[in-house]
């Protein structure tokens, strides 16, 4: 189970093959990766502001949550902070499990966590302006289905 | 009691500032509210609506009515927007 | 859409990463990938069967189909046949969405259609003898949910 | 008519052969297996239990009562286990 916050860039290849070659018993990995998207068209950057200390203990507790729930043989998070251009990747998420239900459903509960309970905030930076990007009524209802 | 007051996202912006040190007697976090409100219209401002707001106490997400006794480090911040 | 069958091992790391930059307007990309697993112990190797054509048709209608019924930028799947050992990757699928809904639930159902509806087998080696796999009663039922 | 008749996995260990032509007047798949039962013991082994087995028609998955006109190739094999 690892944790990392970090504002350089991370190289997702480097990490998911280093991360599936260390899961012994392992039959199932999955990675999530969320990338930065100029959904409006003008996106200039996002910066994404967090609660250093908070955001640590809020991802470790997830994701000892996650393996306290399935199967699984190991857990990743890694989530940047800072400034990102479009099409840079903001986080990762990957898990491994003997059997894939388990690999799939710890993977989305890290994601639906991560979303709304783990301190980051977005904010988009446009040609016409800046602003935080605002939290999604469907995010929250995510949380239920744990 | 002082306790560490941390602002994140638009809620730093509005106030102005990212942390500050707070003397206050409140028992909760909404007794903490009422006194910032109380102090200059940018605290009213960004404390207008609670409903847009989340608190965490000694780093750890907890509700407005939640008692501040043995507390030292309040944050507010609006609805995370994380992954 | 991409669809691969073959014999040689595939470098998931950098599979992953060229499918994750070639998605132009994903703000999330999911990946599976399944690794041969010595379950009782003493595996020595594992042989995969497949309907050549069969295979390359069932592959590509379930990405036809995952396309067509979620908002993805594209999806990719590869697996392999022939003799792999333990440890080796046998196959993966990389989604990508706008949305990470529309990229886990595609992968997902690209992985439940992949057990049961793609004409593989897999044959067990060990030091005892050798069996066919077979299948699972709760992979079948997955099917149901899609 | 002339079917192209494919074996996989356990089938094609329990028959002893990949693949063969079959001469046939069998209206549906039940049929064929009907006749292909009847040629040998090791056929008789191989189409003892149905459930166990899966049929394709032309590399497209059917049931056991799928017609067969106009089909050119038939393929059996145990459930599939990929992924």
């Amino acid at each position: 189970m690892s944790v990392r916050v970090q504002s350089e860039p991370f190289d997702f290849a480097a990490e998911a093959a280093g991360f599936a070659a260390a899961q012994a018993g392992a039959g199932a990995v999955v990675t999530f990766t969320g990338i930065v998207r100029d959904t409006e068209g003008g996106l200039e950057r996002m910066e994404i502001e967090h609660y250093p200390g908070m955001t640590e203990r809020a991802l470790s507790d997830m994701a000892a949550q996650a393996v306290a729930r399935w199967s699984l043989t190991g857990a990743l998070v890694i989530h940047r902070h800072g400034v990102l251009a479009p099409g840079e990747m903001i986080m990762m998420v990957a898990t491994a499990a003997p059997h894939r239900a388990d690999a799939f459903a710890a993977a989305e509960f890290l994601m639906d966590y991560l979303k709304s309970r783990a301190p980051f905030w977005k904010k988009e930076v446009t040609a016409k302006g800046t602003g935080w990007v605002a939290a999604r009524d469907e995010d929250e209802a995510a949380l239920d289905r744990w | 009691m002082t306790l560490d007051v941390l602002y994140f996202a638009w809620v730093r912006e509005r106030i102005g500032l990212p942390r500050e040190q707070v003397e206050t007697s409140a028992a909760t976090v909404t007794g903490l509210v009422t006194e910032l409100r109380g102090r200059e219209d940018r605290y009213a401002a960004a404390f207008a609506d609670l409903s847009a707001l989340r608190v965490a106490l000694d780093q750890e997400l907890a509700e407005f009515d939640a008692p501040l006794a043995g507390v030292r480090e309040v944050a507010f911040f609006p609805p995370m927007t994380g992954g």
